[in-house]
């Protein structure tokens, strides 16, 4: 954190919501983007650092917590969003973001990710979707095309109908659904910024190359685009569009204003053992 | 002489109402001053089934149930024959049914006991909204010398938002149950009247109940949890509960849910609880790991019920030990704890939060059905000073290590809010400074130091009961301890002691204590209600036996009894 | 969308003689079946009395059953699926629903669902001998409502021994989820 | 099952594809009706009952294979769906159902339901969905209203946004999706044929009220009526018409005829020692 | 004397190749005839980071790493620290380096060994696609005495797919490389020539290849699992080959699906495993209750990683084992076993498959990334007659029971498909028919049956490898039998004379065969591979054993080395 000269604290800069672990990552890999984007967010909103919650599951994704200068908790593989849900519950002043990958999410996690739509819950989940599982070297994740043939596992394609994360985000009732793309680090800042400050639970889905176990996603940057339209509130709407959508258009889809779940924390009791008059006998 | 205790159990089906009329006898006994334990058994039907409520009266604080019962009243007897089992009649008992209703089983006929026939149901047609259940509690009142103005206190109490008609009926019913008992049967020698009490000194509770109140008593303001039979009721008694302490209960999507909520939450340094059984305590496993690997304070409750897989839910027994102790993978050390009776389940889990959160790490509370369901008078506990205290960094500043090694082997842990204290908790092995590390030395060194904050830790007095004297000791553990403990008392009276030695603190194992306590020792008995020998293989991994071993090992859904015990202990000697 | 079980589709009851068979085939046995399993409710609930009355109906459609097969002679009476038989209501007119059961219930309440019942069963059949253009036809549905007519006067008077229990009857002394 | 006097087997009725053991469900409970529909359904399709499977997890519903003469599981909670997928796929030759309640297949389940919708193994999964559960006595499920007040665990009512399966089924890519109610037994019973003869995997949402503890599903029987439109194969009609059901209409909503999951299972070996060669120095 | 092996390391980083071209040496060390034994390590990028190729090459069978390394080459040295302690080098070692590609770390060069250097970065780029990593296996080549004419045979099938210029390139590389070992480096003491073998007499594979290749031998043709390291490579094996075998391997969404997956299988009559690590066997512990109590038979393997919670991901220990013998709730009997080395994956795993099958359970099978990653030569295994037969009834008539109680408890199991055989599997208690049932003689039959089932078949000498005699023992399991059996081997060439247990059948215990195969044992020494004494708790637990016992425990992820246990029974004795 900067100081200056007069002793006040200045304004931070992205580069102080980095830690000083340097990641892991194969040179090239799209999450170097996600980094740098969420940091410059942070740094946007200005948030102190100490009141910033990173979760992560496991996967190569799953390890930026580790890489920012916030808080962190590198879980278990796909209960990243459960960890998030009772921190902020318990802790509704912290600003708690979830992030990790395809895998991590969708296919250990998928149980997680409908429940926490549906909760509601005022936290952020970023998605880093490469289609694969990068961390145990390459096979496919729900998002993976059926034709996918380059993971020994699968060795004819996995053969089943992709997840659509976006869709699944709607029908369980996010509040708040976007896509991003790496290949513009500053829209996904903006991006993440809006979903920050959206209450109630954010869904971002950014592609995010893995150019180890799927090169050709080093294309996405050509293909992604705008969405034609501006972000709505009216699910039905969101709906609609999402049933022309190619998973190549970045943007918000869906703002949506359910009231965020978010019990009181009150305490109603002079001493715990008031409780225990109920029994008396 | 008088007799020490009285047990009744009261049968009937289809909505006849006598769990809430042996409910009933249990607050007015506990009214009139006893002590008492009220435990239940019922058929597979989700309402409506055959059911039984069996009640123990007596003037001393009571944690077990009798061997036999001396009164069994049936408001009808259908699918009695299932009960059977578990409800062993004493010589002599007496007999109640209604003809009415259909005759008793030949099987309990063809026993040495006194039957009588009441006109339960004809009597209760008689009073407007007159119910036999009530008669019958009115007969049991009368038997057992329940003064009339007790139960009329009660019902005032219990019926007071059903209305007047409903009061006016319980209060005949019962009258009309006392005058049937006078004049229809045999006077039963009565318990010698109560001590006086002064209102409020004791609580009437469920096992269930006073593990919440533990809870909140201990500091956990974060529940997370998914519903599961035995343990529901936990849960629903810290949904308001709580609340109200100004923290809240989350029913999540399942166990793996709840588990890494509450692990979410405590990271946030909330005290945090979840409550399950088997079922539900295997799919926490792997995240009760990453709470040891992260060390993030957290109680988990397994009330236990029979084993293997769905088993048999309403029912008890100890046999999810092996996997408490030993189920999650790689080196692991945690906390094991175990109540010994209804009104240990309040000390114990508050004692578990305090542990928890004292050495940052996972504590297991293994309590089981018979213990949480069952109600019992007990003493008001002391105001105890166990409560959530950990142990947060004085200042933080940029060298700030949160896996740091220390003398004690517990690391100040920053929490989120903390300036200068962020760091990432981690599952991957690490550094003191929590940086993801595949060295050797890293690892033995974290190994070392999760596994000696907990075994240098000094658990004091609480680890054990420990109890009597003599040459001939009896180890047990968790509900079957109350059992045990009234054996012994009968030896005692009978001249003969015992010692009893009640494991409260399972893990980490505590050999140098349980050395002292077995001081002496040539026999030892190791008492336990399940099948594969599960808490004899525990101690024989972990302690030295003194002497000659012997195991009494019976698994549910039946409860030792304390003849059981005794048995064991006679045909040794 | 409950329309009233007692009536052959609008517009449209002239079955023929085989359809016929099928529906009150169809109507029987799925009474039998249908007493016979809430027969098995009632002992599984510990309610006996009313067990045994329903496995006492259960037995009377039974005979119905043999009753429609004996019309039908020698001929088999031809399958339909059971969606394809064609009533107004959702479920056979003289079947109870399972939904009208409580375990608390009553020999009264038992027979007020079986005289519903017969009472559907018996219109169900008048109406097909009111509108049938086939002579046979008419003559067999007035048989089957004859049938049902006896039957719903023998219900009629077990009825008149079970008084209306009074207003508490399903009042549950240990509701559920109370422990 | 009944034979007739010349000693060839008679066709197999309703009766025959139900077993000896009495159900312990509330009388009144709409899994009677539900037994009853697919007992029915079994005898319209004439399948022999030890060609077929009944797989559960557990709650009120999910005790539904004991009452059936056919094969039957009672897994563990939540995990019937993977049974079904690993027993079909294994031995596609039988007709495998899997059936439970809505807590089973949505709360705890909900991740295989996510995942074998995509898979598309063709099963046919049967829920019956009382909103509630049932056998823990009466807690929200995620299908429960967000005021529903009743249960202790959730004083105040659950306050999250209810989950709505058939969206869930058609957002996931299941191939057949319906909706019926306890209250139209013979309904129940076609549609329940026309899912099994559906290739792929097909999902029934049953109307089944609990009756002890959502006593006002009582009503339900008043409140269905059958979808104004016929079922379509297109996904995006489909999705509009979900916009505007109040999950009240009884009906097949999407019929698709996307191939099934099937893996060929063809021994291509002589011996399997054959697989040592690779290895072989 | 002739060396009895030469054990060779290889570092690089950034993809240097240094695994390529050690499984290149591994390979025309096979082809000439010798025995090797192949394992490495690498930091925790997933491609470019440092890595190193550990060789170890033999004249007899080798199962273990050696204490020392007797060359160490480096392509280059970056990040080469992180691995000291996995390369302890002999005295004298021969050290090699690329002076062009930075000198080596100065605590090597501070070690009593002879280092020398190597222009392989010049002397490649003077070779068209010329590769260091190439020059280094020249340089190893002509250092072990391999025939270049082994080693162009062996590039020009590795190569065949990439074209003439690249194998062209390949021999010229060795060909330069053994000309630089001659030119540069002094002679090293070869091994004695290998002896004649005829092809195809033995297998170089890796211990997740050999356990696939048993499971399909065993009649699996059913598998449903998620990735998770060390045991992808058992499925990435497994997928194309069951195809083959004429069954199926499915990928699933999690680890909850994947056992459940299995049980569906085997219920429909299709022997079934899934392989895993210890946090997926944690998820699935509740799934396998259900197995135990349906009596469905299935096999998990669990490759064990450094634990606890996501530990070390890519390294070995043996610290689940707790979890493996203890980890369900309720009395759940069933089988756990481990493979003592690479070429015993195969044989342990179609033992197990047969087991489960036989005795209708579950079986772990333990095996840890030391066995599963390593590649070996080991010889090709006879065709043993452990197949899946699974009891079926011979007819099958009205009164059907599913749960018939037996003689030997296993009951046999009706398959879907076979007419009058329904019935319904149920993790509920249930009767001898299947039906639930919550009465206790039936739970106590069912867990008597369960239990009896596994205690009293007779698992014959393959419960254990029992080796030499004398008054010492060696207690161990897993991969740790490796270098304790090399430790006895030495000290029989010394002429001490003791025993090895290595324990291959964990679950059920055999303490009568134990108590066999320790007569006359005076000194026990258990040796393990974790932190928390996990097999000598089980051994305390389950056996009695003699004389003085003492635990050589050491966790992961350093390998435990012959010397190791050496040092213990020297130091001891
Ligand atoms: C319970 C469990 N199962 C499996 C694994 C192995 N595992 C680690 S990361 C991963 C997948 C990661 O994929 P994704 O979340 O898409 O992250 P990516 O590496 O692609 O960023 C898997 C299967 C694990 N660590 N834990
Ligand atoms: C792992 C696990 N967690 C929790 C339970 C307890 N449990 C049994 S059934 C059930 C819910 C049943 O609800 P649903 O599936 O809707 O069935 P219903 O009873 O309503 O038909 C729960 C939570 C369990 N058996 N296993
Ligand atoms: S493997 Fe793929 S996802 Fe993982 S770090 Fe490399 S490029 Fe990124
Ligand atoms: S509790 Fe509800 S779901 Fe369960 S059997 Fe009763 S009515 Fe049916
Ligand atoms: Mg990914
Ligand atoms: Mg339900």
């Amino acid at each position: 954190m900067s100081v200056d000269t007069e002793g006040t604290t200045a304004a931070l800069a992205a580069r102080d919501y980095k830690s000083s672990v340097k990641p892991v990552w194969c040179p090239g890999c799209g999450d170097f983007s996600v980094l740098s984007a969420l940091t410059k967010a942070l740094a946007e909103m200005q948030l102190p650092p100490e009141q910033v919650a990173v979760i992560s599951g496991i996967g190569c994704s799953s390890r930026i917590p580790a890489y920012l200068n916030t808080y962190g908790f590198h879980g278990v593989h796909g209960r990243a969003l459960p960890l998030g849900v009772g921190l902020k519950v318990a802790r509704p002043e912290l600003t708690v973001l979830v992030s990790g990958g395809d895998g991590d999410g969708f296919s250990i996690g998928g149980n997680h990710f409908l429940h926490a739509c549906r909760r509601n819950v005022d936290i952020t989940y970023i998605v880093m979707d490469n289609q694969v599982y990068g961390m145990t070297k390459g096979q496919a994740s729900p998002t993976t095309a059926p034709d996918w043939s380059l993971s020994k596992l699968t060795p004819e394609g996995p053969g089943i109908n992709p997840f659509y994360p976006l869709v699944i985000a709607l029908a369980s009732g996010a509040n708040f659904i976007a896509r991003a793309s790496t290949s513009d680090p500053n829209g996904t800042a903006r991006m993440l910024v809006e979903a920050i400050r959206h209450p109630g639970f954010s869904f971002v889905q950014i592609l995010s190359p893995c150019v180890t176990f799927q090169p050709e996603q080093r294309d996405w940057k050509k293909l992604v685009r705008p969405a034609p339209v501006a972000a709505t509130s009216d699910p039905a709407k969101a709906a609609r569009r999402l049933m022309t959508d190619d998973n190549l258009f970045v943007g918000i889809l869906y703002q949506g204003s359910r009231e965020p779940f978010q019990p009181r924390l009150e305490n109603r009791l002079e001493h715990p053992t008031e409780l225990e008059e109920q029994f008396a006998v | 002489m008088n007799p020490a205790s009285v047990s009744i159990a009261l049968a009937g089906s289809g909505g006849a109402g006598v769990l809430t009329s042996g409910n009933a006898l249990l607050e007015a006994a506990a009214q009139a001053g006893w002590y008492a334990y009220l435990s239940r058994s019922a058929g597979p039907q989700i309402r409506g089934g055959e059911s039984v409520t069996m009640l123990r009266i007596c003037n001393d604080p009571v944690e077990s149930p009798d061997d036999t019962f001396e009164i069994l009243m049936a408001i009808d007897w259908r699918n009695f024959e299932r009960f059977a089992a578990e409800i062993p009649l004493a010589d002599n008992a007496l007999v109640l049914g209604d003809a009415d209703t259909g005759p008793p089983p030949g099987f309990l006929t063809a026993l040495p006991v006194r039957y009588h026939e009441l006109p339960l149901k004809r009597t209760a047609s008689g009073i407007a909204q007159g119910r036999p259940n009530m008669l019958a509690l009115g007969v049991l009142a009368e038997l057992i010398g329940i003064p009339l103005q007790t139960i009329t206190d009660m019902l005032n109490r219990l019926l007071q938002t059903k209305g007047q008609v409903a009061l006016d009926a319980g209060v005949s019913c019962v009258t009309a149950g006392m005058e049937l008992a006078q004049k229809k049967l045999p006077a039963v020698q009565r318990l010698p009247a109560p001590a006086p009490r002064s209102p409020g000194e004791r609580l009437l509770i469920t096992g269930n109940e006073a593990t919440g109140l533990g809870a909140v008593r201990g500091g956990v303001r974060f529940v997370a949890a998914y519903p599961i039979t035995p343990a529901t009721e936990i849960l629903e008694w810290l949904a308001p509960s709580v609340d109200k302490a100004g923290g809240t209960l989350v029913q999540a999507e399942d166990e793996l849910a709840s588990i890494n909520q509450i692990i979410g939450a405590s990271f946030g340094g909330t005290p945090a609880l979840t409550a399950t059984s088997g079922p539900g305590m295997a799919l926490m496993l792997e995240s009760i790991g990453l709470a040891v690997a992260a060390e993030i304070p957290i109680v988990v409750v397994d009330v236990m019920r029979n084993g293997p897989s769905t088993g048999i839910p309403t029912k008890s027994e100890q046999a999810d030990l092996g996997m408490a102790l030993y189920g999650l993978h790689g080196d692991a050390p945690h906390l094991v704890l175990a109540p010994t009776s209804v009104a240990d389940c309040l000390f114990t889990t508050q004692w578990a939060v305090h542990l928890a959160e004292a050495l940052q790490v996972p504590a297991i509370v293994l309590s089981d059905q018979s213990l949480g369901q069952s109600r019992a008078v007990i003493e008001r506990p002391a105001d105890l000073t166990f409560m959530a205290r950990r142990e947060t960094p004085a200042s933080v500043s940029d060298g700030y290590q949160r896996y740091a090694l220390t003398a004690s082997g517990v690391s100040p842990m920053a929490i989120p809010g903390m300036a200068g204290g962020q760091y990432t908790a981690d599952g991957l092995e690490h550094s003191p400074v929590g940086t993801p590390s595949g060295s050797a030395a890293d690892h033995a060194e974290q190994l070392h130091k999760r596994q000696q904050k907990l075994s240098g830790f000094n658990y004091g007095r609480h680890w054990a009961d420990i109890e009597g004297k003599g040459d001939t000791a009896v180890i047990t553990w968790g509900s079957t301890t109350g059992p045990v403990r009234e054996a012994l008392a009968r030896r005692k009276a009978a001249g003969h002691t015992t010692r009893l030695i009640a494991v409260r603190l399972l893990a980490p194992a505590q050999p140098a204590s349980l050395g002292d306590a077995l001081a002496g020792v040539e026999r030892v008995l190791i008492v336990e209600q399940c099948h594969g020998q599960q808490f004899y293989r525990y101690l024989r991994a972990h302690y030295e036996l003194p002497g000659e071993v012997r195991t009494f090992c019976k698994p549910g859904p039946l409860p030792i009894r304390p003849c059981d015990v005794l048995t064991q202990i006679e045909d040794w000697l | 969308m409950s329309a009233d079980r007692s009536k052959p589709p609008a517009g449209g009851a002239d079955y023929t003689v085989d359809e016929l068979l099928a529906h009150s085939l169809a109507i029987e046995a799925e009474a039998e079946e249908r007493y016979t399993m809430l027969a098995e409710q009632m002992e599984v609930h510990n309610n006996d009395e009313v067990a045994k009355l329903f496995r006492r109906l259960a037995e009377i459609e039974g005979k119905h059953v043999a009753k429609v097969q004996a019309l039908s002679g020698d001929t088999p009476i031809p399958h339909i699926a059971p969606w394809d038989l064609r009533w107004q209501g959702q479920s056979s007119p003289e079947a109870p629903e399972f939904d009208d059961l409580h375990y608390l219930m009553t020999p009264h309440h038992a027979l007020e669902l079986a005289l519903q019942g017969e009472c559907y069963a018996a219109e169900f059949f008048a109406d097909i001998a009111a509108s049938a253009s086939d002579a046979t036809v008419r003559q067999m549905a007035e048989e089957l409502a004859q049938e049902e007519r006896e039957h719903v006067a023998l219900v009629e008077k077990w009825l008149a021994r079970y008084p209306k229990p009074d207003r508490n009857w399903a009042d549950d002394q240990d509701p559920p989820g109370q422990e």
